[in-house]
């Protein structure tokens, strides 16, 4: 197992280089300046502001300054943001993504979990067709349309939960909702189509033969079987959910860390680039692995990782 | 003559599709005697399988109807809710299913399947001692180190294995009836005889009835007290096992005795194949649904359906060839 | 009595023939009875009508419109839905009919290419690394990882800029990493998949890789695979218009359903009839190729058929 | 969750028709004003600091050696009284017994170190440009001399003497801008990330001291018990939320959750202008800002004056405010905002669409070109929704009037400034608000061919030649006739076609009282109060 995740964690740090590589270079690939404004500054002072960043050196000077920060986690001053740094950036935005990308998941995972339970159960009657309405809209649907409306009539008309801003929980409610309705849409729709296929299984009329009873059965035997795909669904999704989301979090208003993975690049803010990319493919490629090890652990079939031989 | 702990009268299953409506059990009566082993052969969709998931309700209810009455002891199992079934099902009636290698749940522990069913039945059993009372059920099946592989999944198991552990599950709860659909056709031969030895022992220390249905003739003549030859949804022939295969009389169950290898039989006796096809279940059938492969067919049989006609005392059998009217 | 012992007179050979023959339904096609299944289906066949009818519309309505998608009539603007303008106009005072169908043929081009190419180099990728496995699929599926974490934007930006703006641009961008998240779930379909008997025999057999892969585990993995593509279709219009929300998209004066949904939203409160008509249009469109998928998937399933 | 989504699209038609505006009981209790900013402030060290969030943020914190009155008129603040040289090159100011909030003395001395070291080479400071009316302050800033030699000297802590590098009339007005306050240098010397979070370190001296910073959450200010005038502050906090999207915005404002939204720090949704007109909710006020489309001048067609008159004169600016601005801008027929000059100019007529044909034909003839030979023209602009239907509108404009063809390019904002940087554009959408109030502010734009903001490549002897004259002129009048002049040659030239001059539009709650909006877009909440009940 400890080579196992030796193993892995060489895979992630490969990976990490080739991914910062990457960005660092079709990041300065691109037109644009950081300091540019629409109100042109004198040549000179562009000058000076590049010397000032270290942007006057040559790309792999930059590069390799950068690596260097990287391996101590020093990502460096943002250069929109003057005084703050990536670091503090990411740890003042992730806790508040974090915060609202779990609840989101939480969501997303028993509501599209349990609609799709019962569109599989009441398959192809009307519980069904139902459901899938409700999961085709929650696709269809986007979610900045979705957060718009229900700030007008949850908050405006009913006046049931406050407009937008961050700070308590019935704050996080509709940005919550708004980010939870497409995944659990798609989990619902991925649940049933797989519990379907599970419930002609020949297992199935075995636990039935028993005597257990269709809870027992659902929970017990379908489930577990029928959930593979959402596993694998859901590494990626928790990544993405956790880190935000930048329409979301600009009409809430909320100080998440979404808004900075659209933000830093239409600043051409370098540093800020680099750090959220990383800090980024850090957390997914954790979530892609530890769904792996999940995969394995929900389906025993398949080769446990810890044990295998190629 | 001992109590019937099964009495089937007139069933009826019809499987619904969005394009048509099969027939697939029609019109079924029979018997089954406490501590009997009955089988029930016919060839693939003749509708035993369908009949033996209709007796416990086991074929999905928005896709199939059911008529006709089910009679287990003082109960019409026909009759019953599903709510009411689940407390049949593995307590009172057992069942084993076709392909050992498909029907155990490939995530979960050998253990925790025999188990399950154990609890939901009896509640009061402490998980502890479910859990070593399974370990005697694996034990009894003959599974060697029955301690470690209740903590096995069911890849790790060979299907002989597996069959083993379906029986198991089936009886772990002592039922007093066991469904066993095709328990063998799924194995080789030599695990076949096992698992039918292993059955038939359970049975003579249980003192379990047993419905065995199969394909295999030799199943029958191995296990069976009585047997009933299904066609095209009906019984055709009815018999005690020696009265099957030393006197067929239903042209069909003469045509498949005909078509199975005997090493009893002269070697350079010819198999002979059924030709044609079984009629199609989703049109009503007016006539004997065996008369377009009967060499023995008359007008009679394609104008009109059999009855069975009483042979013997078990011996029924589904053919005009018996009926009164026809001249000598 | 003599008509009785009629009845009991051996068929000749002929007649039996015969009764054979008329007994015998005729044998239905694969795709005869698909499609028969797929008729029987109300929800499906609802989803194949709307689609066609949506897409007719998208064809024939803007040459009969008496308005063109990018006419201005300033005085006119903000107009709510009439006799003259069916849909109102917009913030220019361009009709939203005529727009609304030549957003559609934006927009179902973008989604459907766009989901199409996904769907190929997904399936594709995601079969092979779960069929190959071993390093292999070690190595595929880290380079799925590594596309999808460099930030997509920065691509975008800079196809815009080296191709140009255009809408075989976007059709690049979107696809650049949507085949990812189908790969993946394709992979873990066909790892699930491959345990199976079935395929195992059909190995002893002697079927190449490339057989097993298109004729058996493929289509066992259909279910998850259409709901994949049910998914992109709406994301990738979407994922248009938020590209040209920040002027990466298509240009004006032509609109998407995803651009003008975006222009709509913030005029929800005040005229929603900007909002209604996309947005409406879009969820019908999803709403009937999910039908129809489902409907697909179920007339084609084998184990569904009776 | 399942209602919403389905009662999205039914609701959705009902949503216009019934608007009650949430609570409308909402009466304070307290002495505090609820804020929106828009945007989390990039950075309120005012040395560094550059855009219209983090000054408005800024300006509630310091107070500079003068403020300007109603009227645009230099009045004492930190700075007694000040006295110039009548070349107005040498201006003195005499700082009154001020304090910073930590109740330390304002001195000369920090005025003198903050602009000196904005004109350090090193320092990142991306309007230092502004101070190179100060003598050597260009210099200092290209490393040619020392700082220590640019012109601003502390007499004593009390006596400011500031060194123009040519003569600056409007310099007092200067000193109200943001880029001459001081920062407090006992602090800034030993704590260089004073600025950078709400700590105790965060030292202003102006109406209101810093109470906390929650990064793009929200900002709190409170009264500053050490500001010089604090008897006539009435507000205790003022509560700034930092929310992007207006549609959010004024939600909130018509939930109650906020007092004001809209300019200055915000602005209003354009597609709710006319409902919100319609109930005579909106203030508008006018600003000193043009937004105008450039011409590139170096190339065909645009290197033909008549052409580029021609495109200008068919611009139907009427209509564009009317329909899509929709906020009582001014039709811009001229360079300067009317807020810099009062006196009515118009060098042309609006949407003169005859004069735009004769024009454009004689153009086709100087270029020696046919209808047919005209190129398809690129109108370049950047995302934003406004841009946008701008654009839109005078596309259809230009094709209907003159049969050609317009392509739209929606670029990303930098990658759209970097092709105006590098000249890579026909026409593209500019805008200018002005640094202070001057024609100058403006004018400077087009000085010289290598000037940082002549996108258009235009140049014109004469043009230059006056600006050069009206440095040497101190007679206000005949130095507003020299920079007329200039305009209209601009003007007559059309590097640039002028389409309006910017207005501010917001909401206010009716009790909140006192706040006064300069045309310089700054905002100064010192006086404000709200009504209690």
């Amino acid at each position: 197992m400890t080579k196992y995740l030796i193993k892995k964690a060489g895979i992630l740090l490969a990976s990490l280089f080739i991914i910062s590589t990457l960005t660092f270079f079709l990041m300065h690939a691109i037109p644009g300046d950081p300091f540019v404004q629409d109100k042109a500054i004198p040549e000179e002072i562009l000058k000076a502001l590049h010397k000032h960043y270290g942007l006057d050196q040559p790309l792999y000077v930059q590069y390799a300054k950068y690596l260097k920060g990287l391996i101590t986690w020093e990502l460096g001053p943002s250069f929109k943001y003057q005084g703050r740094t990536v670091n503090q950036i990411i740890s003042e935005g992730f806790p508040v993504s974090l915060v609202l990308g779990v609840e989101a998941l939480f969501l997303a995972v028993c509501g599209g979990i349990t609609l799709g339970a019962i569109a599989s159960m009441k398959h192809q009657r009307w519980q069904d067709q139902m459901t899938m309405v409700i999961a085709v809209l929650g696709i269809s649907v986007p979610s900045f349309i979705m957060a718009s409306f229900m700030q007008y009539v949850l908050a405006m008309k009913l006046d049931l939960l406050p407009v937008a801003r961050w700070g308590s929980f019935s704050q996080t409610i509709m940005p919550a909702i708004s980010l939870a309705a497409l995944p659990m849409a798609f989990i619902a729709r991925l649940t049933r189509s797989n519990m379907v296929e599970v419930l002609q299984q020949d297992y199935i009329q075995t636990a039935k033969a028993k005597g257990l009873n269709s809870i027992t059965i659902l929970f017990k035997h379908v489930m577990r079987n029928a959930l593979l795909p959402v596993v694998t669904y859901l590494g990626p999704l928790t990544a993405a959910v956790i880190t935000g989301s930048f329409a979301i979090e600009k009409i809430f208003g909320i100080p998440g860390i979404g808004q900075w993975f659209v933000m830093s690049i239409t600043n051409r803010d370098y540093t800020v680039i680099m750090g959220t990319t990383i800090f980024f493919s850090v957390l997914l490629l954790l979530c892609i692995f530890i769904v792996d090890l999940l995969y394995c652990l929900v389906d025993p079939r398949i080769k446990n990782p810890g044990n295998e031989s190629f | 003559m001992s109590i019937s702990i099964l009495d089937v009268k007139n069933l009826n299953v019809f499987f619904r599709t969005q394009r048509q409506r099969l027939h697939a059990v029609r019109g079924i009566d029979f018997k089954l005697h406490a501590g009997e082993t009955l089988g029930i052969v016919g060839e693939s969709g003749c509708g035993k399988s369908a009949m033996a998931k209709a007796l416990v309700q086991l074929i999905p209810r928005h896709h199939a109807d059911l008529s006709g009455e089910i009679w287990y002891g003082e109960k019409n199992l026909a009759s019953y809710s599903e709510r009411q079934m689940q407390t049949v099902r593995g307590k009172e009636i057992g069942m084993i299913f076709q392909d050992p290698m498909t029907s155990l749940n490939p995530t979960m522990r050998i253990g925790k399947q025999i188990v399950e069913g154990y609890l939901r039945h009896y509640p009061e059993v402490s998980p502890k001692s479910a859990w070593s009372y399974a370990i005697d059920m694996l034990h009894m099946v003959g599974i060697p180190n029955p301690e470690e592989r209740m903590l096995d999944y069911p890849h790790t198991l060979s299907g002989g294995m597996r069959q083993r552990v379906m029986i198991a599950i089936a009886l772990a709860c002592k039922p007093k009836l066991i469904l066993a659909d095709e328990p063998t056709t799924a194995l080789d031969v030599t695990i076949q005889a096992q698992i039918l030895d292993l059955m038939k022992d359970i049975q003579t220390k249980t003192q379990t009835s047993i419905v065995l249905i199969t394909h295999d003739l030799s199943v029958v003549a191995k296990c069976c007290d009585r047997v009933l030859v299904m066609y095209a949804g009906k019984v055709v022939e009815s018999a005690t096992v020696d009265q099957l295969f030393s006197n067929p009389q239903h042209p069909y169950t003469q045509r498949l005795l005909q078509a199975i290898p005997r090493l009893d039989k002269c070697k350079t006796d010819p198999l002979i194949p059924i030709e044609g096809t079984p009629p199609n279940l989703s049109l009503p059938l007016a006539s004997c649904g065996f008369c377009a492969r009967c060499p023995f067919a008359m007008r009679i049989c394609k104008e009109q359906s059999p009855p069975l006609f009483h042979l013997g005392e078990e011996h029924l059998s589904a053919c005009f060839k018996h009926d009164p009217r026809m001249a000598p | 009595m003599m008509e009785e012992q009629a009845l009991f007179q051996p068929l000749d050979r002929a007649s039996q023939l015969l009764v054979e023959e008329s007994e015998v339904v005729a044998p239905i096609s694969y795709w005869k009875d698909a499609w028969l299944r797929l008729r029987s289906n109300r929800s499906a066949m609802f989803g194949l009508i709307t689609l066609t009818i949506l897409l007719t519309l998208a064809i024939f309505a803007p040459l009969f419109s008496h308005h063109t998608y990018y006419e201005t009539q300033l005085h006119l603007k903000n107009e709510s839905p009439s006799a003259t303008f069916w849909f109102g106009t917009d913030e220019l005072g361009r009709d939203l009919f005529t727009r609304c169908w030549w957003g559609a043929r934006i927009s179902l081009f973008v989604g459907i290419t766009a989901s199409l190419i996904d769907l190929i180099i997904g399936v594709m990728f995601g079969a092979f690394a779960g069929f190959v496995g071993g390093r292999t699929e070690e190595w595929m599926m880290r380079i799925a990882d590594i596309l999808y974490t460099i930030p997509y934007l920065l691509v975008v930006i800079l196809l815009m800029v080296v191709i140009g703006p255009g809408i075989f641009t976007i059709i690049l961008a979107l696809t650049l990493t949507g085949w990812i998240n189908m790969a993946r779930i394709v992979r873990s379909q066909i790892l699930q998949l491959k345990q199976l008997d079935y395929v195992k025999a059909a190995t002893a057999l002697g079927a190449s890789r490339s057989r097993i892969l298109m004729y058996h585990l493929i289509p066992n993995a259909m279910g998850p695979i259409i709901v994949t593509v049910t998914l992109t279709i709406p994301s990738a219009i979407f994922a248009e218009a938020f590209l040209s929300f920040l002027g990466l998209g298509v240009q004006a004066p032509i609109a998407s359903w995803g651009t003008m949904a975006n222009d709509g939203l913030s005029a929800m409160r005040y005229y929603p009839w900007r909002l209604f008509f996309p947005a409406t249009l879009i969820s019908l469109t999803m709403l009937s190729f999910n039908l129809l998928g489902d409907g697909l998937r179920d007339a084609f399933d084998p184990r569904l058929r009776r | 969750m399942k209602w919403p989504v389905c009662a999205s699209l039914s609701l959705m038609l009902m949503a216009s028709s019934c608007q009650n505006g949430g609570p409308s009981s909402y009466r304070p209790t307290k002495q505090e004003l609820r804020l929106n900013i828009h945007s989390e402030p990039p950075s309120l060290d005012l040395r560094k600091a550059t855009d219209v969030t983090s000054v408005s943020v800024i300006r509630m914190c310091f107070e500079g050696l003068v403020s300007l009155d109603e009227n645009g008129m230099a009045v004492p603040a930190i700075a007694e009284r000040f006295e110039h040289s009548d070349d107005y090159t040498t201006f003195t100011f005499y700082l009154r017994d001020a304090k910073w909030s930590d109740g330390q003395p304002v001195t000369a001395h920090d005025f003198e170190r903050t602009w000196k070291t904005m004109l350090l080479p090193t320092f990142p400071c991306e309007f230092a440009s502004d101070l190179f009316i100060l003598k050597n302050g260009e210099a200092a800033k290209l490393g040619r001399c020392s700082v220590e030699e640019v012109g601003v000297q502390a007499v004593d802590a009390r006596t400011l003497v500031v060194k123009l590098d040519h003569s600056v009339p409007y310099f007092f007005s200067l000193t109200a801008v943001h880029a001459f306050f001081a920062v407090p240098e006992h602090i800034v010397s030993a704590h260089p990330d004073w600025a950078d979070n709400s700590t105790e370190k965060f030292v202003g001296n102006g109406p209101f001291q810093m109470k906390e910073w929650r990064h793009h959450n929200f900002i709190e200010v409170q009264k500053n018990p050490h500001y010089w005038d604090q008897e006539k502050v009435r507000l205790e906090r003022i509560f700034l939320t930092l929310i992007e999207d207006e549609s959010t915005e004024l939600t909130m404002f018509e939930n109650a959750e906020l007092d004001w939204a809209g300019s200055p720090m915000s602005t209003l949704p354009i597609d709710a202008m006319a409902s919100l007109k319609k109930k005579q909710e909106v203030t508008t006020y006018p600003m000193s800002g043009v937004y105008y489309y450039v011409f590139n001048t170096k190339e065909f067609p645009f290197n033909n004056i008549h052409i580029r008159r021609a495109f200008s004169l068919c611009i139907n600016r009427k209509a564009i405010i009317d329909n899509i601005t929709q906020s009582e801008q001014v039709p811009a027929m001229a360079m300067i905002p009317p807020t810099i000059w009062k006196e009515e100019r118009r060098y042309f007529q609006d949407h003169d669409l005859k004069e735009a044909r004769r024009e454009f034909d004689l153009g086709l003839e100087e270029l020696n070109i046919t209808l047919s030979q005209f190129p398809p023209i690129t109108l370049s602009f950047n995302s934003a929704s406004a841009h946008h239907k701008i654009a839109q509108a005078i596309q259809e404009q230009w094709q209907r009037t003159f049969g050609i063809r317009i392509r739209l390019e929606n670029k990303e904002w930098k990658v759209f400034l970097d092709e105006m940087r590098h000249y890579k554009f026909q026409v593209a959408r500019m805008g200018g608000i002005a640094s202070f109030k001057d024609p100058t502010t403006f004018l400077d734009f087009y000085r010289y061919l290598s000037s940082s903001n002549n996108n258009s490549q235009w140049t014109n002897p004469r043009f230059t030649e006056l600006l050069e004259q009206s440095e040497k002129i101190f007679d206000q009048q005949e130095r507003t006739a020299l920079l007329m002049e200039a305009e209209k040659i601009l003007i007559d030239e059309m590097p640039i076609a002028p389409i309006y001059f910017y207005t501010g539009s917001y909401m206010k709650k009716p009790y909140v009282k006192g706040v006064y909006i300069s045309d310089m877009c700054d905002v100064n909440f010192k006086m404000a109060y709200v009504e209690t009940k």
